[in-house]
């Protein structure tokens, strides 16, 4: 049957062609000219008007679109362990006092403060601040804040040095903070996302239903939250500092967890502004007319851990080996592209920090596996480095994988589910894993603060240097504590428990005419300050 | 003008394995009124040659090679494929075998038969529905059972349906193939009983396609008696069971049939088997299996010899001498 | 059905009490000292043994009450039934879109079998349940959303959005829907009703639509039925790619968290619709197959499963002559 | 009476060289059978012929799209990606056919009881069954995994105990038609037992079904190893996989695209490939060709 | 001296989901070594089953079968598979009953697997032959598949396999029915000199009426599970006496044109065989039938010489 073959041949060409069809066009790269601005749920952004044009008249876009990566369980300062909560926290709550991009602290509640003895503040806030269930905020509601902080499992150990027992109300705009020791950075932990000021009739009244639905006195009041999708904000009308009311009234931040899907909401003119954009994308953006990148300098820093308190056998010559057998350069520009290569336990924003002398574990192969050999170490136990589901700590994990047995270490990598990889962390059983460390209010305590607990990453079995930690806190001198905080990072760095690698950027996109972003290093960007500039037509 | 006249009729079927020589060069006339038996075993190429006159012959790989089939004068193979729907159904029906599967299950008896109806005559739904449930009455079913589904009807009511489907648009011819092939005898009798009646009351001309030379008997006028694609004798009922002069494989059937009325204590069958539809043997196809055979049917495919007035056999031995 | 339904729970019970993670380590973060994770297990109910467990999570099943999420502290059944109906709007979709074109090609490349039609649409059918679905997806959203800018790449407001996600899958499912069409379809050609139908004087169409189609449906409404039920697991997948905020993301990050009782809940609606798309295809075939319905009504209900009709021992099989 | 003429008998004409003989037929399905042969060919001789490791970094030539050296290009690490294909092809292939192994032991086991027996046995057996099925095999794999942990041999059993349904249903069918045919009754009559019957007469005819849908099986054992690698599980790191560095590529597909191109190209062969053989065996193996 | 086979009040009802079907309702027979019971009546009336549940492929819901003089009801397996060497049974499709994935060698050698008769290798390949050459078929198909022999063929392989074990006794559920004229002329033939070769007894089961007359020596007639009448073969044709016999008879068309005698046509359709009421199962098609057939079942009398009929009427009706 002749013709049947024919039908195959014509039909095996055909499928051919379709096939060929849809991997040409996917191999040449995207085009790069914009992608027409579709209208989407808000107004066109408008391309940059030509100057031959007539002038044409501006106006402030009253909706904004703002995507984000990661959606929290809770909005509650003081309830739930994900840090993309502080974000919000920020816009729907007011601290006594706020840092800004390149830290330094301004007072945002209080108005006046002064220290009455060494251990205790005492700080007058703003009158006629209200909740936005109407009450009025007052020193009760900030004693509240704190006893409530200081209790539940979540906020206590940032809100540690506090003693809410001691802690009284002098008036009703006035309170006395009383830390439990003399502590300089305690108004810097006040700017903490956990030591925002709740409503403490709404939170007796709401129970567990307030981390949902906040009260806070904040800029924004949170309007609706669709589970997995997006919470919508609205200006709070009566907000007590007028200048600081945004100039929108209504503002939407969608969750997209796709890295590409979030770059393509702004490209697109879908979003005004994007939250942690990956580095695989920055590079198109920053090309395209209609986006702007804004990359800064971040306070988390990415760091190997390395548990010698449950594993003896990383002795600190061996963990030193470990540490030179590393190319964290590499590393850096590999594997976290936006990120700068860390050369201290500190990021270079936090407090007190200074670069390290590198010269006893700088990168030398060689003399890492001679090391080793002279320690004896029996090259064959298995150095499983654990890391949780991400992109970039996954490849990470993998070069330094490849590192190590370049020098004929059996290192091998292990995917976890987090909470698989938390459980085992809390019990002090991984040996070896990838994680990051945030430093808060840029104190250098926050990032020192996993060496005390046994129970948590750092675990070195050097007490003396834990003990050397607890005091340093309490210097009060800040030349003395600059000092001592120096010999402290130096010490840590030598120590290689830890092992920092990089600092990561935070990277936002915005879309066109966003005046007013400020890219704060810990993710948590104003956005009451955002404006933008649509033609009004 | 006979009311159908078959020439030369050829029809294959070409598969990947072979061209089957399905029917080879049949000639058929049938009057008005009249009923045909076409006898033979499986494989004589009966249903082809039925199959042929309603153009049904599933396209790849049926191919009718050549031959005429008149019907009331018109050659159905000259017709457009909407003038033969006319006649299919409404001047030409067919009864098929097994009546198990012969009725589209998950339709209603009444759906089955008014569509029918309606395609060859113009009637209104209402109208339809009468004319069914009479022709229900006809075939000897209870018109109440008419919406019923054709799997809560037994075999020989299922049979009965089939029937009054193809006889629902009073066709001119029906062929029915085998159609009680599948019942059982008792049912077989009520069935060929009541289709004698109708064919006389209705004035149907018939062709009766079976194997059962019983059933011939009691329903046919003229019979034809099929062996490898060919008709090899063709005749009145007197001249197939009472005339002397047979074609060898006639006389092979009656031989090898169990007789009610005749003792025998050994069948006397045909020895070999049916051949192979792919390679025809030389000469004529029965050759092999005949007990008079000789060289020259091995050589030449004889003729139909005319040996009395309308008695034809397809056979050497009764060439007329000089 | 509610023996599977139990049986479903007691599955995953048992996969989640088998992993190595703590939930209470995961919900209060690492710095919780161990007796405030302890307090929360006891209160968590996590230290009782399983046996215990199962029994009063399916008590409180009864009585509606699907636990309250360790992460959200949000009752379980808001949570999904917040969310599910975003992943039966888009199953339902991609299955509307499968059964379309799935079916008509399929009864074309039957009706013109052995033509070229026949053989491209079989061909791409086969590359069609070749292809990952997530990877489709991302070709999708480079061509149409990027490229043409035709669609928006992600989220699941408005009709436009739905156009993406649901072809996705459902032109992977159209191509298993094709298949199981055309076969189904030639199964019946070869039918004798079919040649009664012909020998009618029924036009060409007509045979397909009107006899060969209510018979080819049995089997084309059992695959429509299995689609379904694997769509609803395979949306999680397609969830992530296209960013739809259906129950498919929820499970995946509550089976990271451990977050118990979202997994449990999300799983037993997922099973529950299953069976409910199952119950509703059985009885959809009483309306397709007249043999089906006689086997419910009257007579005590005989379930027959589709396709044994078990021939009954003695009954003599039409003895044909 | 019969002529034994003493003609040699013919060879024993297998059933195996019948079904070859109408497989070869089929031009599509000896395409897609040469093409698996091809692939498990590169898997064995990965070492040989890969230009790299499937772990050689080298941070120097990181994403390229083509160069002499590295001809589809290299990802964010430098590695050269041909390599880590056909590396991959080892991993992504012993998982499909393990796994339907698995699934197809399990799953024919309880098929084969179940329909032979039947009573309540089907009963218990068909119930777990619809458990199973129930539940979405993507979340079943995922908790499997969470579970037992990731890994190669985790996700094989994962994604052979979800396909374990398929395999049960096919064959109890197929078993509950063949039981009624006369041959078996015919095996009872002259005294054959239980597990006679089922060796020598029920399994040879009711294989048929099972064989097409194990090839499709592998088809769809690849591809959801690749989806739960999509969601962030299966195969472990450094070792390849072609469904984890598909996954792994999704951030990078907007610009470079061949990152996701490629390996999804490579799961799209291997599995039409198989489905092709799939195809080809249903007909050869169906003697009513229903083409 | 005892027979070969004795049944005596035999009865096997299925249980069906709307209750009892009574396949074999009370049937009483002898059989003798080489002597030919056919079994005949239409579809639905229990002869199939009949044949199953004698040869033990069914167990008898009541009555006894006796073998040889020894009670072989419902026996154990054990027993069942050491009769299996005395009785076997020929199918009637036979496209259905051989195994189509195995050779026309294999099929006829398994019964000899089973019971490890003639050893392994050649002398068991001589066997088959043997039995290829006895049942007419020729050794060069000895590898070949079902499917690629006709029906003919086929069913000589089917009866092969039932010769393997030498029985002496063989149920032959329609062997012909599905085989054109001329062949089934064959085997009838190759049955009857098998039957004098190897000196067998045959239960024929067929519904079709001349070939039991030509084949049978005693026939018994069936009607929806009930015997109605069993007489010798020659003598159940020339004086008929069940009044469904003679419907039966008169209802068969002959091939010949001389016929014009007024035929008997039967009204109506077969009744339900689930759950049937007592009495006459033919009454409510019978013409003669009068209350008492609706009320009790007619008993088996000999109203002539070795000539047993079932019907209250039977001496009204013909005149006795």
């Amino acid at each position: 049957m002749k013709t049947t073959k024919l039908n195959r041949a014509v039909a095996l060409l055909l499928a051919m062609l379709l096939v060929f069809g849809m991997t040409a066009c996917t191999s040449k790269p995207a085009t790069t000219e914009p992608a027409t601005t579709e209208p989407s749920t808000t107004e066109p952004a408008t391309t940059e008007p030509s100057t031959t044009e007539p002038e044409t008249k501006y106006v402030s876009k009253d909706h904004l679109v703002v995507v984000g990566k990661t959606e929290p369980a809770s909005i509650d300062p003081h309830n739930g362990n994900m840090v993309t909560q502080f974000t919000i926290d920020f816009q729907v709550f007011d601290r006594l006092f706020v840092m800004d991009e390149n830290s330094n602290i301004t007072p945002q509640l209080a108005e006046t403060w002064e220290w009455i003895d060494d251990t205790t503040l005492r700080v007058k806030i703003h009158e006629g601040v209200k909740f936005s269930n109407g009450d009025d905020l007052t020193a009760e509601d900030v004693l509240y804040t704190l006893q409530r902080g200081c209790e539940s499992s979540y906020s206590a150990a940032t809100l540690d040095p506090f003693d809410a027992a001691a802690c009284k109300v002098v008036d009703p705009y006035t309170i006395d903070i009383v830390t439990k020791q003399p502590y300089p950075g305690a108004i810097a932990t006040l700017t903490h996302g956990r030591a925002s000021i709740v409503c403490k009739r709404a939170i007796e009244e709401m129970g567990d239903e307030y981390s949902r639905t906040p009260v806070g006195s904040g800029r924004l009041i949170v309007d609706k939250w669709t589970a997995g999708d997006s919470i919508e904000f609205s200006r709070n009308e009566n907000y007590w500092n007028e200048e600081a009311k945004p100039t929108f009234s209504k503002l939407t931040l969608r969750f997209v967890s796709e890295n590409a899907s979030r770059a393509i909401e702004v490209e697109t003119g879908a979003a005004d502004l994007a939250l942690e954009i990956a580095a695989t994308d920055m590079t198109r953006l920053d090309e395209n007319p209609n986006v702007t990148i804004t990359a800064v300098p971040g306070a988390t820093l990415n760091q190997l851990v390395i548990n010698s308190a449950n594993f003896p056998y990383f002795t600190p010559e061996v963990r030193r080996a470990l540490h030179m057998a590393i190319n964290t350069e590499a590393i850096t520009k590999t594997a976290y592209v936006t990120a700068d290569r860390a050369d201290s336990l500190l990021p270079p924003s936090c407090w007190g920090y200074k670069a390290v002398d590198e010269s006893k574990t700088a990168y030398d192969p060689d003399g890492a596996k001679a090391i080793l050999a002279a320690e004896g170490f029996d090259m064959s136990t298995p150095l499983v480095i654990n890391v949780a589901k991400g992109n970039e700590v996954g490849t990470a994990a993998e070069m330094i994988c490849n590192m190590w047995n370049a020098i004929g270490l059996n290192a091998s990598v292990e995917i976890l589910e987090n909470a698989t990889l938390t459980t085992n962390n809390s019990k002090g059983q991984t040996p070896i894993c990838i994680t990051t460390y945030t430093c808060a209010c840029g104190l250098p305590e926050s990032m020192f603060l996993n060496f005390e607990k046994t129970t948590t990453y750092a675990w070195t079995d050097d007490m003396a240097f834990v003990d050397a930690l607890k005091a340093a806190k309490t210097i009060t001198d800040d030349a003395a504590r600059q000092a001592e905080y120096e010999r402290l990072q130096q010490y840590a760095w030598d120590l290689n428990n830890v092992i920092p690698l990089c600092v990561s950027q935070r990277v936002y996109a915005t879309g066109a005419n966003v005046e007013g972003l400020q890219p704060s290093p810990t993710n948590q960007p104003d956005f009451s300050l955002l404006n933008v500039l649509v033609e009004a037509n | 003008m006979s009311l159908l006249d078959i020439k030369n009729l050829t029809i294959h079927y070409e598969t990947d394995a072979g061209c089957v020589e399905a029917v080879n060069d049949v000639n058929l006339k049938l009057e008005k009124g009249e009923t045909l038996g076409l006898v033979g075993e499986t494989g004589a190429g009966k249903t082809t040659i039925a199959l042929g006159i309603m153009r049904l012959v599933p396209d790849p790989p049926g191919v009718i090679k050549n031959g005429e089939i008149f019907f009331e004068g018109k050659d159905l193979r000259t017709l457009r494929e909407k003038d033969m729907r006319k006649i299919r159904g409404g001047r030409i029906s067919m009864i098929f075998q097994d009546p198990m599967t012969s009725l589209n299950p998950v339709k209603t008896v009444e759906e089955q038969i008014t569509e029918v109806i309606r395609l060859h005559q113009k009637l209104s739904k209402a109208e339809a529905e009468r004319k069914a449930c009479e022709m229900l009455e006809l075939v000897g079913i209870n018109a109440e059972r008419i919406t019923d589904y054709p799997h809560q009807f037994s075999g020989g009511m299922k049979q009965r349906v089939v029937i009054a489907i193809a006889l629902a648009c009073n066709p001119e011819l029906l062929i029915a193939d085998e159609p009680t092939t599948a019942l059982d005898v008792t049912i077989q009798a009520q069935v060929i009983e009541m289709m004698i009646k109708l064919k006389n009351d209705l004035q149907t001309s018939m062709i009766l396609i079976t194997h059962d030379l019983g059933v011939v008997a009691e329903m046919c006028d003229k019979v034809g008696i099929m062996y490898a694609g060919e008709i090899v004798e063709y005749g009145t009922l007197e001249d197939i069971f009472d005339g002397e002069q047979h074609h060898p494989y006639t006389v092979g059937l009656f031989g090898a049939i169990p007789n009610l009325d005749v003792e025998t204590d050994r069948l006397t069958p045909i020895e070999g088997l049916m051949p192979d539809p792919m390679n025809l043997p030389e000469g004529c196809n029965f050759c092999p299996r005949c007990k008079y055979a000789d060289e020259h049917c091995k050589t030449a495919n004889p003729v139909s010899h005319e040996v009395g007035e309308g008695h034809f056999i397809k056979c050497h031995r009764f060439a007329k001498e000089g | 059905m509610i023996p599977v339904m139990l049986g479903v729970v007691l599955v995953i019970f048992v996969m989640l009490s088998l992993s190595p993670g703590d939930p209470a380590v995961q919900m209060l973060g690492p710095d919780a000292t161990p007796e405030q994770l302890e307090e929360l297990r006891d209160d968590l109910g996590l230290n009782d043994p399983f046996l215990v467990r199962y029994v009063k999570y399916v008590w409180n099943l009864l009585h509606g009450d699907l636990g309250t999420s360790y992460t959200t502290k949000q009752p379980v059944a808001k949570e999904i039934f917040e969310r599910f109906p975003t992943t039966l709007l888009f199953t339902t979709l991609a299955c509307i879109v499968g059964a379309i074109v799935g079916i008509l090609f399929g009864i074309v490349s039957a009706v013109k079998q052995y033509t070229w039609f026949d053989n491209v649409s079989r061909v791409i059918a086969l590359i069609g349940i070749s292809v990952p679905s997530f990877w489709l997806g991302l070709m999708f959203i480079i061509w149409f959303s990027v490229g043409l800018g035709w669609f928006p790449s992600s989220g699941f407001y408005g009709p436009k959005y739905w156009v993406l996600p649901s072809l996705t899958v459902g032109l992977v499912q159209a191509s298993n829907v094709m298949r199981q069409t055309r076969s189904a379809m030639l199964d019946v050609v070869r039918q004798d009703y079919i040649r009664t139908a012909r020998a009618k004087g029924q036009s060409e169409m007509k045979v397909i639509f009107s006899h060969e189609l209510p018979n080819a449906l049995i089997p084309i409404v059992t695959v429509l039925g299995m689609q379904f039920g694997r769509g609803m697991g395979g949306s999680i997948i397609s969830e992530q790619v296209f960013a739809i905020p259906g129950i498919g993301m929820l499970m995946t990050n509550a089976i990271g968290n451990l977050n118990y009782p979202v997994v449990q809940g999300g799983v037993l609606v997922i099973a529950l619709s299953f069976s409910i798309v199952n119950l509703l295809i059985d009885i959809l075939y009483a309306f397709i197959d007249p043999r089906i319905k006689s086997l419910y009504s009257g007579k005590k209900r005989v379930r027959k499963t589709k396709n044994e009709f078990v021939r009954e021992p003695g009954k003599e099989s039409a003895a044909n002559g | 009476m019969a002529n034994n003429t003493v003609k040699a008998a013919p060879k024993k004409n297998s059933q195996a060289k019948e079904v070859w003989r109408r497989f070869k037929k089929n031009k599509l399905a000896v395409a897609g059978l040469v093409i698996i042969f091809i692939l498990i060919i590169a898997a064995i001789l990965a070492p040989v012929i890969a230009p790299y490791g499937y772990d050689d970094q080298d941070y120097s030539a990181t994403l390229i799209r083509f160069s002499k050296e590295h001809l589809l290009g290299t990802d964010n690490l430098g590695r050269d990606i041909l390599s880590r294909l056909l590396y991959g092809s080892r991993v992504s292939l012993t998982i499909g056919f393990i796994s339907v192994g698995i699934g197809l032991v399990i799953g024919g086991l309880v098929g084969a009881i179940s329909g032979y027996y039947g009573g309540v046995l089907d009963d218990i057996l068909m119930r777990i069954v619809d458990i199973i099925m129930a539940i979405p095999s993507i979340i079943l794999a995922i908790s499997i995994c969470a579970a037992l942990g990731p890994g190669l041999i985790n996700t094989m059993i994962a994604v052979g105990i979800s396909s374990i349904p398929n395999y049960a249903r096919i064959l109890r069918s197929s078993i509950l038609s063949i039981k009624q045919q006369e041959f078996v009754e015919a095996a009872t009559a002259i005294g054959a037992s239980d597990a006679r019957i089922i060796a020598k007469h029920i399994i040879p005819n009711s294989l048929s079904g099972l064989i097409v849908q194990a090839s499709m099986g592998v088809g769809r054992a690849i591809i959801s190893a690749a989806s739960m690698s999509f969601v962030g599980l299966g195969i472990q790191p450094p070792n390849p996989e072609w469904g984890a560095m598909l996954s792994f590529g999704r951030t990078y597909f907007r610009d470079y695209g061949y990152m996701v191109l490629y390996p999804g190209l490579f799961i799209f062969i291997a599995v039409l490939s198989m489905n092709l053989i799939g195809d080809g065996l249903r007909d050869a193996l169906d003697p009513r060709l229903k083409r | 001296m005892s027979h070969l086979l004795e049944v005596k009040n035999l009865k096997k009802y299925f249980k069906t989901a709307n209750g009892a079907l009574h396949a074999v309702d009370d049937v009483t027979f002898t059989l003798d070594e080489n002597e030919t019971l056919g079994v005949v009546g239409e579809s639905g009336c229990g002869k199939s089953t009949l044949g199953r549940t004698v040869l033990g492929l069914h167990d008898a819901t009541e009555g006894e079968i006796w073998f040889d003089g020894e009670n072989i009801t419902n026996v154990s397996k054990a027993k069942f598979h050491e009769l299996r060497k005395e009785m076997q049974i020929i199918f009637q499709d036979p496209y259905a009953s051989l195994n189509p994935r195995m050779t026309v060698g294999d099929t006829i050698a398994e019964p000899l697997q089973i019971y490890g008769m003639f050893t392994e290798g050649n002398d068991r390949d001589v066997r088959v032959k043997e039995l290829m050459d006895l049942v007419g078929l020729d050794q060069r198909f000895i590898n070949s598949y079902p499917h690629e022999l006709d029906g003919g063929r086929r069913q000589r392989i089917g009866i092969a396999r039932a010769l393997a074990l030498e029985p002496r006794f063989i149920v032959c559920d329609e062997p012909v029915s599905a085989l054109d004229v001329s062949i089934q002329a064959q085997i009838l033939n190759l049955m009857q000199d098998l039957q004098e070769k190897q000196n067998l007894s045959y239960l024929f089961i067929t519904h079709n009426l001349s070939v039991v007359k030509h084949i049978s020596d005693k026939i018994m007639v069936m009607y929806l599970g009930q015997m109605v009448e069993l007489s010798d073969g020659k003598e159940l044709f020339v004086s008929t006496l069940h009044p469904y016999t003679k419907a039966l008879l008169s209802a068969i068309p002959r091939a010949s044109i001389h016929q014009n005698r007024q035929r008997i046509i039967l009204k109506g359709e077969l009744t339900s065989p689930i759950n049937p009421k007592p009495g006459c199962r033919f009454a409510p098609r019978c013409n003669y039938a009068t209350p008492a057939c609706f009320e009790k079942n007619p008993a088996l009398e000999e109203v002539l010489p070795n000539h047993f009929v079932a019907c209250h009427n039977v001496k009204e009706i013909n005149g006795l």
